[in-house]
C-alpha cells in the first residue's frame, strides 16, 4: 500500500547523422538516392527563396516576412514522408514544406506582399493558409484528421509550430483532443530556441518538449532537427502510425532559427554570437552535402546546378510576383460571406464613392 | 402539413434530428451533448438515434471544441457544436474571430467554415454567475459570423435549419428562458427561416419597438399594454442581429414616428446601439421624438437576488412606450 | 548516436489507509490525535452543510448548488497542511475547505442564494472567491503566489480543479507559468471520475492526470483523495516543497462525486449504479471513523456529538442566512470601479425611475 | 518645469519608467518586454534599469499573462502587462472579461484588479494579418475594464501615469501608427491626464468632429481642410472610450449641430454607433443634419495591400463634414 509507481513515461531521441555527415548505418531509414537528392534540391531551393525574400523586403519590395534559414531539414523530409492526400497545417515559417507540397511560389510570394490572394490556396494543394496567431493552427489540423478519420477516409494532418508555441492554451486543447480521438496527426515542433528573444529555457521548466506528449497519453520523439534522416526517420514513424489508425505523435525538431524573428526584429540585441556560431556548424543544408559526397551521391557539379535551378525559380516567381496586378477594394466585401449581405452590399457602395470622392479632388 | 406542439427545446432537437437524417455529414460535438443530452436536454435523443460517431462528448475545452469544429467543417463535415452556456464562449472567442469568421476571406472563398455553434442564451433563469450572458454584440461588432438568436419555437426550428444549411459559421443563441416558456404549432416537417429577416410581430401605427430573443416576447407584453391604454405598437422580432435587418426597422420606423430598442445586453455598443445610429442616419426626418433603448445597464450581470432589477420588463418597455408618445 | 533516452518520468501513487481504516504506518504522517478528530469534524461538518444546502436547493431556499459529498477528504487534510498566511483558489466545489479556512458558513450561503455580498470574503480569511467558469481559476492561484515570492513573503497558494478542468487551456498556461517561475503553488486535481456526464476516460488519454505535471517540469503525484492521511502527506510534502522555495506541486487525488453534477443535473442518466455502489464503500468519513474507532481515538458518543454540534452550526447557520435582508439595487452599480463612473451614475439613476415607475403601477 | 521632446514611444517609456521609480509595486511582464525591450522598443531600458525581477519575459500565453496579472495584482503589486500586438488579445479575453473585470464586483469590493494591460492597436503600418485591430468596442461593450486609446505623447505619458495609479483594470492601446509618427513637447516630470475627459483639440461652430486615437490626427487634418473651405470644424479627442466622455460630445454638437464620428474599428456596434446614439437621445434637436459616421467597414482588416483603401482618412472625413453642412 506505500508508494507505489502509478506511471513511467519516457522519451526517446532520435539522430542518424552526424555534423559531418556520417551515418549510424543502424538508424538510416530506407531512402533512394534520388530521394535523397530531391531533399538537397528541394532545402537548397528552400534557402535561396528565404534570401530572396529577405532582400526583397529590405529592398521594399515585400512586407514583414519571417526566415525559415536554418529550419530546412525540419520541413523537406517531413514532406517527403507524407502521402499525397495528407495536409500540412502550417504556423507562418514553414515556407520549404509549403513549397514542397506544391504551393505555387509566385502566388506564396503574393502572400507575403501582403495580398489575400496568396492563400487562396490551389485545389489540389494539401496546404491550409498560413496562421498567424500562435498556436491556433493545430486545432485546425485535429479537427481536420477527425473528420477524415470520421468519414472514413486515410488522411493524416501534419501541424507546424514553435518552441514558444507549445505554451499557448490551444496547444494543450489541440494535444488533448488527439490523444482523447486518436487523430492521425503528426505534431511537429521546430525547437528552434527562441520564441523572439525569449530563450526556450524560459518557455517551460520541462527538460525537453517532446516530453509533453506523455501528458496526452501518445508518444513523443526529441529529434535531431537539422539532420534530414533523422527527421525523416521520425516522421515517416510517426506518420506510418496516424496511417494505421494509431493516432498522434508529437516531434520535437532541435534546430535553430539563425535568422532574426522576422525582418522587423534584431536578434543582436539579446542573442549571444557563439550560440550562432555553434549552430552554423551544424548546418542542415552543409550536413546534407557532406553525407553526399562522402557517398558518392553527387559532386559540386550537382550541388552548383541545384543552386542554379533554384535561383532560376525564384527569380521567375518574383518575377510573376511583382507583375500580378493590384487586388480590387471590392475584393475586402467579397468573401466575407458565401453571398455578400445588404449592409455590406450598401458599405461597399459607400466605400466606391468614397474613394470615387478621394479621387476627384 | 402536420402539425405538433412543441417547446423551443422540442423545436430545435426536431430541427437537428431532421437535418442529421438529411444529410449525414452534420455532426454534433460538445461537452455532455451525448448520452445526457445536453444540460437544457437540446440534443436529447440524438446520441441514441445517430450513435457515437455523430453525436460526441468532448474534452471540457471550448477553445479546442471551437477549434476543431473548424477543421471538421473544412473536412467536409457540418458540425454543429455546443457552448454549454454563454459565459463559457470567451475561451473561444479567439478561434471564432481569428479563424472561423475569417477563413473564407483570409482564403479568398477557397476555404470556408460551415459552422452551427449553439449555446444557451441570456437571463431570467435565476442561474450562477456566467449562466445568464448576453454578449451577441461582440459577433455583431466583429464580422464574419451570423448571429441567430429566436424568440418562439416556431422560429427557431425554422432558423436551425437554415442555419446548419448555411456556408459559414453562424451562432445560434437560444434563450433560455424560453426552452420550456410555452409551446407552439409548428410543421412536423423540416422548413427553412431565412437568416437576416426580420419578423413584424404585430402592427401599429403609433411606435416601434423593436427587439429580438425573450425581449421580443417582452415587447410584445408590453405593446400589449400600450393597446389597453390605445397606443398601437408596432413590433419587430429582429431573428438575427448579424445580419442585421434594416430595412426592417428603418421602414417601420419611417411609418410610426417613434422608436423603442429593447435588449438584455449591456447598453453601450450594444445592437440598440447600431440600431438608433442607423435610424437615426436614416429616418432621422421622421422621428417625432426621441427614440428610447430599454437595455440592461453597463454591469456585470447580477447573481439571482438582484436578476429582476436588471433585466427590462414589459413594465419598463411600457414606460420607453409611452415616453416616446410625447412628442418634440 | 541511435536512440538515446532525453527524458525520462515517473508519478507515484501514495496511499496511507485502506478501505476499511487500517493505516501503513511507515506512510502514516505525523499528526496529533487532535487533528485527527479536528479533520472527523470538519468532515461531518461539511457532510451535514452539503445535505442542508441539498434540502434548501430542494425546497426552493435556495439557487443551484453543487454537492461536495464524497470529496471531504481532498479538501479538509489539506486546509490542516497550509499554514495561515496560505491562500486557497476555489472552483465551486469546495465548500469543506472554504469553511475550514474560516469563511463564515451564513455569507458562504449567502453566495449560494444568489446574493454576491456571499463573496465579499472577510479581510482575515484567505480565500479567493469562488470561480464559475471551468479551469481559469488556476492563474490566479499561480499570479498570487508568484506574486507574493517576488514581494519576499512566504505565502503559497493552493488551487482546486476537477478532472475535467485538466483540458482547459488555461490549465495548461497555469501549469506552465508555475514551472517557470517556480511559484509556490499546489494544485490540487479532485479527480472524482466524472465532469458532469463524460467520463475520466474520455476526458483525456493520458493514464494518470498526475502525470501532466511532467509536461511542466513538476512533480505530479497520484493520491488516495478518501484516505485522509494520504493526502494529508502529499498536502505536507508538497507545501513544505512550496514555502522552501521549491517550486510548485500537481496531486491528483482520486475521488469520487457522491452526488449529481449539481441540482440541476440528474446523474442517473449517465451513470451505473454499480460504479456508485464501490465508490460508497470507500466514504472518506466512514473509513476515517473505522480508523479511529479501532485506533482509540474515539468512540461513538464522540461520532454523535461531532454529528449534533454540525447540524446545530449548520442550523444555526441558515437561520442567519434567511435572516439576511435583500440587497440593494444600487450594488449592481456600485462595486464596478473604485468610483462611479458618470454613465453608472445616470445608469443607475434611471434604473431608479424606472423602479419607482414600475412600483407606481 | 523641464520640457522634452518625445515620440509616443518615448512618453510611454518615460511613463513606465517613472511610475516603476515612484512606486515599487509596479512591474512589468509580457512577451519580449525584457531584454528586447518590446518589439516596438515600448519598454526599452526598463530591463537594465529594474532588473529581471521586475521587468519579466513570460511564456509565449496570453490568457497566461492575463490570468497570472490578476492574481499579481491582488496579491499586491501594479502590473503592467503587454500583450504584443491587438489582434492576439483575444486568447485573453476570457480571463480580461470574466476576472479582470468582475474580480471587484463579485466580490463586492474585496478584491480589485490594478492592472494596466498594454497594446499597440490599430492599422496603418502595413502589417501581418492580426497585426492592425481595432477591438476596442468589445471592452467598451462588456463593463468593467476602463479603454485608453492615445493620440499624441502628452495625452500618453498622462494617461499611463493614471493608468497605472488606478484601482481597475485599464486596456491602454498605444496606436502603432504614432508611434514614432511625431515627436511632442512633454514635461520631463510625472503628470497625469484623467481618465474618462476628453479633450477639445480645436474649437469650431460648424460642425462636432469627434474621434480618437490615430483618427483623432486624422479628423484634426480633415479639419484643417475644411477651415480651408470656411467650415469650422470643432474636433474633440475622447481619449478614453470607457468611460466615454458622452457630456464633452453631447454639449459640442447642441453648439454646432452637426457631427462626425470618426473611427477606424468596425462599424456596427462600435464606439461610433454608442456616440450616435447618445447625441440622437440628447441633442436630436440641436441636429442641423444627420450624423455621419465614418469608420472602418464590417470587414476583416484588410492586408497592407488593401489597407488604404479601409482606413478612414483626411478626405473622407472631410466629406462627411461637407456631407453635414447641407442641412435637412
Ligand atoms: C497569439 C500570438 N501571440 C503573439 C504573437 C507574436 N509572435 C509572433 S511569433 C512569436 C514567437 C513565436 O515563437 P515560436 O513559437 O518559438 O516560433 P518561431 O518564431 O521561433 O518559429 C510571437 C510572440 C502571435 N503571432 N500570436
Ligand atoms: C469554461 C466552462 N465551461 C463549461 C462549464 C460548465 N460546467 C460546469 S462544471 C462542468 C464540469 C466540471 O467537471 P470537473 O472539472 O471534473 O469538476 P467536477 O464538477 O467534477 O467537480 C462543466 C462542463 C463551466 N462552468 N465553465
Ligand atoms: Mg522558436
Ligand atoms: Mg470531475
Amino acid at each position: 500500500m506505500p508508494k507505489k509507481v502509478a506511471y513511467e513515461g519516457r522519451v526517446e531521441s532520435w539522430s542518424v547523422m552526424d555534423k559531418d555527415g556520417k551515418t549510424d548505418e543502424k538508424m538510416m531509414p530506407k531512402l533512394s538516392k534520388e530521394q535523397v537528392k530531391e531533399m538537397l534540391r528541394w532545402m537548397v531551393l528552400a534557402r535561396v527563396f528565404d534570401d530572396k525574400c529577405f532582400k526583397l523586403q529590405r529592398q521594399g519590395r515585400m512586407g514583414t516576412y519571417a526566415q525559415s534559414t536554418g529550419q530546412e531539414a525540419c520541413q523537406i523530409p517531413v514532406a517527403l514522408a507524407m502521402q499525397e492526400q495528407d495536409w500540412v497545417f502550417p504556423c507562418f515559417r514553414e515556407h520549404p514544406i509549403i513549397l514542397m507540397r506544391g504551393f505555387p511560389m509566385a502566388q506564396y510570394l503574393w502572400y507575403w506582399g501582403g495580398d489575400e490572394r496568396g492563400m487562396k490556396v490551389p485545389e489540389d494543394v494539401n496546404v491550409f493558409p498560413v496562421a498567424v496567431p500562435v498556436g491556433t493552427q493545430m486545432l485546425h489540423a485535429v479537427g481536420y484528421a477527425w473528420g477524415s478519420k470520421l468519414q472514413g477516409k486515410d488522411v493524416a494532418t501534419v501541424t507546424y509550430f514553435g518552441d514558444g508555441g507549445t505554451s499557448e492554451g490551444d496547444f494543450h486543447e489541440a494535444m488533448n483532443f488527439a490523444g482523447v480521438f486518436q487523430t492521425p496527426t503528426l505534431f511537429v515542433c521546430q525547437n528552434n530556441q527562441w520564441a523572439i528573444s525569449v530563450p526556450r529555457k524560459k518557455q517551460t521548466r520541462a527538460e525537453t518538449l517532446a516530453q509533453k506528449a506523455l501528458a496526452y497519453g501518445f508518444e513523443g520523439i526529441q529529434v535531431d532537427g537539422n539532420d534530414v534522416f533523422a527527421v525523416y526517420a521520425a516522421a515517416k514513424h510517426a506518420l506510418d502510425k496516424a496511417h494505421a489508425g494509431k493516432g498522434p505523435t508529437l516531434l520535437e525538431l532541435m534546430t535553430y532559427r539563425m535568422g532574426d524573428h522576422t525582418t522587423s526584429d534584431d536578434a543582436k540585441k539579446y542573442r549571444p554570437p557563439e550560440e550562432i556560431a555553434y549552430w552554423r556548424e551544424r548546418d542542415p543544408i552543409d550536413r546534407l552535402k557532406k553525407y553526399g559526397k562522402a557517398n558518392g551521391l553527387w559532386d559540386e557539379g550537382f550541388e552548383q546546378k541545384c543552386l542554379d535551378d533554384a535561383v532560376a525559380t525564384v527569380e521567375k516567381a518574383v518575377e510573376a510576383y511583382e507583375a500580378f496586378p493590384k487586388p480590387e477594394p471590392e475584393d475586402m466585401f467579397k468573401y466575407m460571406y458565401k453571398e455578400m449581405t445588404m449592409d455590406l452590399t450598401e458599405q461597399m457602395a459607400m466605400l466606391k464613392r468614397w474613394l470615387d470622392e478621394e479621387r476627384q479632388e | 402539413m402536420a402539425m405538433v406542439k412543441a417547446t423551443l427545446v422540442e423545436a430545435i432537437n426536431a430541427a437537428l434530428r431532421q437535418e442529421m437524417e438529411r444529410d449525414k455529414r452534420v455532426i454534433v460535438i460538445g461537452e455532455d451533448v451525448g448520452k445526457d443530452g445536453g444540460v437544457f436536454r437540446v440534443t436529447d435523443g440524438l446520441y441514441a438515434r445517430f450513435g457515437e460517431e455523430r453525436v460526441i462528448d468532448t474534452p471540457l475545452a471550448e477553445s479546442g471544441i471551437v477549434g476543431t469544429a473548424i477543421g471538421l467543417a473544412v473536412s467536409g463535415l457540418r458540425p454543429v457544436a455546443e457552448v454549454q452556456f454563454d459565459g463559457f464562449v470567451y475561451p473561444a472567442f479567439d478561434q471564432l474571430i481569428s479563424h472561423a469568421a475569417r477563413i473564407r476571406n483570409r482564403s479568398r472563398g477557397r476555404f470556408h467554415c460551415p459552422l452551427v455553434l449553439r449555446m444557451p442564451y441570456g437571463g431570467g433563469i435565476k442561474a450562477l454567475e456566467h449562466h445568464s450572458e448576453a454578449m451577441e454584440a461582440l459577433f455583431v461588432h466583429l464580422p464574419g459570423c451570423k448571429v441567430v438568436i429566436p424568440s418562439n419555437p416556431y422560429d427557431a426550428k425554422g432558423l436551425m435549419v437554415s442555419a446548419i444549411r448555411e456556408e459559414d459559421p453562424v451562432l445560434f443563441l437560444e434563450p433560455k428562458k424560453l426552452y420550456r416558456a410555452f409551446k407552439q404549432e409548428i410543421p412536423e416537417e423540416p422548413y427553412a427561416v431565412p437568416l437576416g429577416e426580420a419578423r413584424l410581430v404585430r402592427e401599429g401605427t403609433d411606435v416601434t419597438v423593436v427587439s429580438y430573443g425573450n425581449m421580443a416576447r417582452v415587447s410584445n407584453d408590453a405593446a400589449e399594454l400600450a393597446q389597453e391604454q390605445g397606443i398601437s405598437a408596432e413590433v419587430i422580432d429582429l431573428r438575427t442581429v448579424s445580419p442585421l435587418d434594416k430595412k426592417a426597422v428603418v421602414d417601420s420606423v419611417k411609418k410610426t414616428g417613434r422608436a423603442v430598442i429593447v435588449h438584455e445586453a449591456p447598453r453601450s455598443c450594444g445592437v440598440g446601439a447600431e440600431l438608433a445610429a442607423t435610424i437615426a442616419r436614416r429616418a432621422i426626418l421622421s422621428l417625432k421624438a426621441p427614440m428610447e433603448r430599454i437595455t440592461g445597464c453597463d454591469i456585470i450581470t447580477p447573481y439571482p437576488r438582484l436578476e429582476d432589477y436588471y433585466l427590462p420588463n414589459p413594465k419598463r418597455v411600457l414606460n420607453a412606450i409611452k415616453k416616446t408618445m410625447s412628442d418634440f
